[in-house]
């Protein structure tokens, strides 16, 4: 076995996910002590336990993808219904409010051509760059920041401040300082995202447990070191939802920066979606809404699981 | 123990416990803390737990509070109003100790006006008086438990379930809540059941003092603590009869070691 | 930009005629730019350009493009007269000059069919792209003529909501405002899509029914330094007028071929064939309606006495038409 | 002595802001046991302490309030020194690139006109408003999507997925539900911020130690009970910068959403800010710029005393 | 003690302390939970600290490691390394058992092969010789008593400073623990300082014992222990002498009490 095992970790972190959200359920069903239980003994104790459980492992894998999948499935389902149900009312007019089926048809042409997934492609490289680098600025910004008390004095709540510019206040000044490169892109972006993770950092940092702050004083932890195996993983938790705030915040930034620079050949999800505005094609709108919201969720299932392999190491879910 | 043997319901106990087994974790993992432990407690009974580091007594103790699930056997608490003492003391950074201690009276619908009236009672009891607007991270360790202490006592159950609760107090304080313990759990007709390291203060405060072996957890043995109270710890019958339950303990451990 | 791009400075030749080794030209994916998609998809600068690398930036917006053209990212581009006119006035006259016309016409007040006159409109709400943009003066001047009022702030007998196009075209498909002042080819797309109704043409209202959309501005700096460049850019542009006006349906098809490559999406046919019908591309850039709409401004007090003396530099468009021989244009106030 | 002092935490609060960012500055620099530590025991033991204190204290808060202004006022000396040096090179011209002098011209004009106070005030309210909306209606999400296990399967990633989308998409459907009214901007509004909540809530009540889950099971602790005695503030710190990070999120909504609805009679700060762009008045948009960073501040230093409050209730600064 | 006192700088003490005061809090909060302690500790000398719950001895421990500062007095270590074992277990839940006890190895610049092995070495030391690769939450409160001694001990330090180590464990383990402290003292020569409740245990291993008093904290008595090692806890002696410190005790908190 080794120390830190990573890849079990993912497959119980995603199973910690769904028992992660159960816990507070049954603990908020299950305050008033138990009446009668009863399990038949043999169901463990007569049998080894440890020949017993990997069957029933195997068996709850199945069971917990649908458990993961239904309410999903159930939700989009409700969704679909209810507008098709709208639109067969006739509400509003179908070019203001087009079906799902229209929407579905624009949006398998849509995935369908390969101009699309190379836009895909620039944006996701440029989001990911973008991130990266909103990611290494923030954690040193923020590292920093929660480090020196001057520092936070002088440009703690700048930080916040930053976040609560819109995108398109930073135009002038990415054109200026970066020309039409794709620099002025990763400009916007950087300055949206990285706040957010030098945030979360800081929040992080400031409710380290004392203890445990003492604990690495004792040991002899310095400068780095003390950053690296204390500081940061203490943190972790509150890092990790920086993190994912601090993607949303690169993802819009993003959209708005794309409109910055405009590379001819690839066309980016940005400027695709402010065209399919401009030309008020809504069965295309909703067509792209759905192309990020569908980005945004599957990031934010990378998150949960980082969060959940977390939660899991931390002892935070049960068995 | 057979699980034939079950049959009906004895209603003066209060904690039944049969044949209930543990099991963490699963696969090559699984750990079996508890293994097909059987205890009943009556009602007023003052019951001591012991056993070696490590050998299940707070797992059965979360077990009959229904914080975990048991894996096999049947537990019955009868739907008896059960607080728990946890072996740390797990305040409420948030809550200033009166604040802390007060929770529980306010969960029970207890008026804003009684609430602080009680709490100070209650700190009273664990001699810590003067504390009540301290955060709990102005205490000293002893001090957090015996807030603890008074946070069960506060939560007013049938059943009090105490996990190590003078762990880290000096013989003095030890003393006096011994006393205090013992007065309320004889005044309110409380059903106990306590956890310790401590044979000589097991052997002070219990009616009975079961010994349970290790990994995985059993009873091995239950003594019936005959002396009359009030006893003291420190009086000749309490120290032999401790002596006595200390050497089966030792042997128990040294059966395991081996 | 030109100003601190070392190896552009190596220019061919000195004087009147320099030119630089890039030209940085921006333009929109949009139809009242065609002189620009068309030119750019034709290769109709490239074969003009000699000598001289083109690079082209698109824009989704005026400002953007501005901000590019003063920051010295471009060096030139098509742009809409509001832009251009802030541009001159926030610059004092330095930053730019307008060497070309493009495209005229193309603007109007697209209303809800139970909308049947001036009269109807009291207490209405009225889009416009932008607060004292073409479109907004040319509406507050019209309601002005019509006895109707409307403050800067929404107020008055008419609310005049600025919104963007997209957010107007929307807002007024869905009848949440009751008309719109727009250019192409959202005004196409009200009428069309959601079956609106005329009100005003704006070219109506004006003399020769021509009134300026688009032109093509360069950064005073590079025109300064290489006029030869300039002229070549003229003379493509020119061509590309030329093409669009002897072409229709060739270069209508040419311009949304590039909307679409810069884009990803083309507009649709019968949108695309009304909104060229209403535009006309000429290299004029009807000087006269720029003075009259800011003095409009002016009047309704959307605008400080502003003095758009020298914006223009026709020279050598005037030069390459009458070598080519075309008519010439002029840069007086008053054309008719 | 009160149970609760709300009234002490405050300024307790202020001042555990400076100490707890210089805690982790002394606990790097002392992690090697002292070699001699000497004080005269007058000091402390010869004198009363009592007598002694209060006289320390009112010294350290002109200290306090020094220390904490110093730093900021350098940074902006700093700032503006650079921008106006940047100037002085003539960079760029000064349409493009204005001298600081001129940027305070023009911000000064600005915030004496009683029509900008309109508008932000104007502003402020759909800010307020829209943010304490989103707050509540996040809180709600966020803990019926941490409490049912189908419920976060189905919306707990379609929750981070909402936030990624730009706000300017938010505008067609905006207009279907709410036509041009300030509702409509709300919506834009919450549906940025709303998730933000959520999600710090959901993150801090899964973060929340098993011990106390335990505990409040034990209390007996049920539904809204267990809520708001024992999850809520559990979650505080996490809840709380959910909540910043929420703000930042809808005041960006905010500043996209008020190009939606032009009220008549004043003009809000969205708007002004747009035309100033509109308009490529520079100096203009840089004071908007600035307006909108020192409102950001502003608001952010209300986030910092409560969580400056939270830390020193939670004991996690030095007394 | 009076300052005038302080002459000269004892080079054979490791740790000393001399009229050391501690405040916690300001104004009317102000708490002196020190009061002028003098205390020196000899090179290689195992000092065993008794007292109320309460009285100080936690504090004592962290301003002697350098935690908190003083409020007054001397305070020297001559720059040794100190390692402090708290009094809560304080591990870090992402680590590993193993992890959490490589970590200060890790600190110290030992290879990552050797690093594993130390370790298990150290757990074989507190009998968790197979909970190498468990989390601290899988743990029984005094599994993790003894995670944090192995995590001490791998400090590798010249003097140790230990609070309440062996609080949660019982009397078995804490007698294995206890002679294996007692070689490891002895074999690298470590200078000791011991917080406990337990008399008995204070007795068995240390070389003195150290009364403080209560609020604010004073030394009030200082034993030395002359029987010879091996100790037996349950040995006659030490059943003697720590009936002398537990009378001694008694009397102060009665003292303090009226
Ligand atoms: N959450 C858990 N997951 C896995 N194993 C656990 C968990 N909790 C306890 N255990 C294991 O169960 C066994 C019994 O633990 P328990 O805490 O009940 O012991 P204990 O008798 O209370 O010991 P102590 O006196 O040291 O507190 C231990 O071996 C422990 O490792
Ligand atoms: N951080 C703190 N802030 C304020 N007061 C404190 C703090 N830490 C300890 N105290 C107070 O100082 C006194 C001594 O505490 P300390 O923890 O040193 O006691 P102790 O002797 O270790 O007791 P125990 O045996 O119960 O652990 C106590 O009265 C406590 O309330
Ligand atoms: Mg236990
Ligand atoms: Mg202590």
């Amino acid at each position: 076995m080794p120390t830190e095992p990573p890849a079990p970790m993912k497959y119980a972190g995603a199973r910690a996910g769904l028992e992660g959200a159960f816990a507070p359920e049954t603990a908020g069903l299950g305050p008033e002590p138990q009446k009668i239980k009863t399990l038949n003994p043999d169901e463990v104790s007569g049998l080894d336990a440890l020949e017993l459980a990997p069957k029933r492992e195997k068996g709850q894998l199945g069971l917990r993808i649908w458990h993961s999948a239904w309410p999903k499935l159930l939700a989009i389902a409700i969704v679909v219904a209810l507008w098709e149900l709208v639109y067969l009312a006739e509400w509003k007019p179908a070019y203001v409010f087009p079906s799902p089926l229209d929407v579905f048809t624009t949006l398998k042409d849509l995935v369908t051509t390969p101009d699309f997934w190379d836009g895909v492609r620039l944006t996701m490289t440029r989001a990911i760059t973008g991130f990266a680098l909103a990611v290494a600025i923030g954690t040193v910004v923020g590292a920093a920041v929660s480090r020196f008390a001057p520092l936070r004095a002088a440009i703690g709540s700048l930080i916040t401040g930053l976040q609560t510019m819109p995108s398109i206040m930073w135009f002038p000044l990415a054109i200026l300082l970066f020309q039409l490169g794709e620099q002025a892109i990763m400009f916007v972006v950087v300055i949206g995202a990285a706040p957010s993770v030098a945030n979360g950092l800081i929040s992080g940092i400031d409710y380290v447990p004392r203890t445990w702050l003492r604990v690495g004083q004792v040991m002899g932890m310095k400068g780095l070191d003390r950053y690296r195996h204390l500081i940061l993983p203490a943190s972790l938790p509150s890092f990790v939802s920086g993190l994912k705030q601090g993607w949303a915040f690169s993802w819009r930034s993003l959209m708005a920066g794309e409109l910055l620079v405009i590379v001819p050949g690839t066309v980016s999800v940005g400027v695709r979606m402010q065209n399919a505005r401009d030309l008020s094609d809504t069965p295309l709108v909703i067509s792209y809404i759905l192309v990020v919201l569908v980005i945004g969720i599957l990031i934010d299932q990378l998150f949960n699981a980082a969060d959940n392999a977390l939660r899991k190491r931390w002892g935070l879910t049960g068995t | 123990m057979s699980i034939l043997e079950t049959t009906g319901v004895r209603t003066e106990s209060v904690v039944h416990i049969e044949n209930v087994s543990k099991t963490y974790g699963s696969g090559s993992n699984a750990l079996l803390a508890l293994d097909r432990v059987s205890l009943d407690v009556q009602r007023g009974e003052f019951v001591c737990l012991l056993g070696a580091s490590g050998c299940g007594k707070s797992t059965l103790l979360s077990l009959v509070a229904g914080l975990d699930r048991i894996s096999g056997g049947t537990l019955d608490t009868g739907g008896r109003k059960v607080a728990l003492m946890f072996q740390e003391a797990a305040l409420f950074p948030w809550l200033s100790v009166s604040g802390n201690v007060e929770l529980p009276l306010r969960l029970q619908g207890i008026g804003k006006a009684e609430r602080p009236k009680r709490a100070a009672e209650l700190l009273e009891v664990v001699r810590l008086g003067g504390f009540a607007d301290k955060r709990p991270h102005e205490l000293s360790g002893g001090m957090r438990q015996r807030v603890a202490l008074a946070r069960a006592l506060a939560q007013n159950a049938d059943v009090l379930l105490m996990d190590e609760p003078f762990g880290a107090l000096d013989a003095m304080t030890r003393d006096i809540l011994h006393d205090e313990l013992e007065r309320i759990w004889r005044e309110q007709n409380l059903t106990v059941l306590f956890v310790t390291h401590n044979v000589r203060e097991a052997v002070r405060l219990g009616d009975r003092v079961v010994l349970l072996s290790s990994r995985p957890g059993r009873v091995i043995e239950d003594f019936t603590i005959g002396h009359e109270r009030p006893r003291r710890i420190d009086s000749p019958e309490v120290s032999a009869q401790a002596g006595e339950i200390t050497d089966r303990l030792r042997a128990e451990v040294a059966r395991h070691a081996n | 930009g030109s100003d601190d791009d070392g190896n552009k400075k190596a220019g061919t030749t000195a004087g009147a005629d320099a030119e630089a080794t890039t030209l940085k030209l921006g333009y929109f994916p949009n139809i009242t730019h065609a002189p620009a998609l068309v030119g750019v998809s034709k290769n109709l600068f490239k074969d003009a350009l000699t000598g001289t690398e083109l690079q082209t930036q698109t824009f989704n917006a005026g400002p953007a493009a501005l901000e590019a053209l003063l920051s010295g990212a471009i060096d030139a581009t098509y742009i809409g007269p509001n832009p251009a006119i802030n541009g001159w006035v926030k610059s004092n006259g330095q930053a730019l000059k307008v060497i070309a016309g493009s495209t005229s016409g193309g603007a109007g007040l697209v209303v809800k069919d139970t909308i049947a006159g001036p009269a109807d409109l009291k207490g209405k709400k009225i889009a416009t792209p932008q607060l004292g943009n073409t479109q907004d003066v040319a509406l507050r001047a019209w309601l002005k003529q019509n006895g109707l009022n409307a403050d800067t702030n929404g107020g008055g007998d008419v609310s005049i909501l600025p919104q963007e196009n997209a957010t107007a075209v929307q807002a007024f498909a869905q009848g949440a405002i009751d008309g719109a002042w727009v250019p192409e080819p959202s005004l196409s797309k009200m009428l069309l899509e959601s079956k609106g109704k005329l009100l005003v043409d704006e070219a109506t209202l004006w003399p020769n029914q021509q009134f300026v959309t688009t032109h093509l501005i360069v950064s005073q700096k590079f025109l300064k330094e290489y006029p030869g460049t300039v002229k070549k850019l003229l003379k493509g542009h020119i061509a590309a007028v030329k093409y669009i006006n002897d072409n229709n349906a060739d270069a209508q098809k040419a311009a949304n071929a590039q909307i679409e490559a810069l884009t990803g999406k083309a507009l649709k046919e019968d949108i695309l064939t009304a909104a060229f019908k209403n535009l006309k591309f000429t290299n004029d850039p009807i000087a006269s309606s720029l003075y009259t709409s800011a003095q409009h401004a002016e009047e309704v007090g959307l605008l400080k006495k502003v003095d758009l003396k020298g914006i223009y530099h026709l020279g050598p468009l005037n030069e390459l038409l009458k070598a080519d021989g075309q008519p010439t244009v002029s840069d007086a106030a008053a054309a008719s």
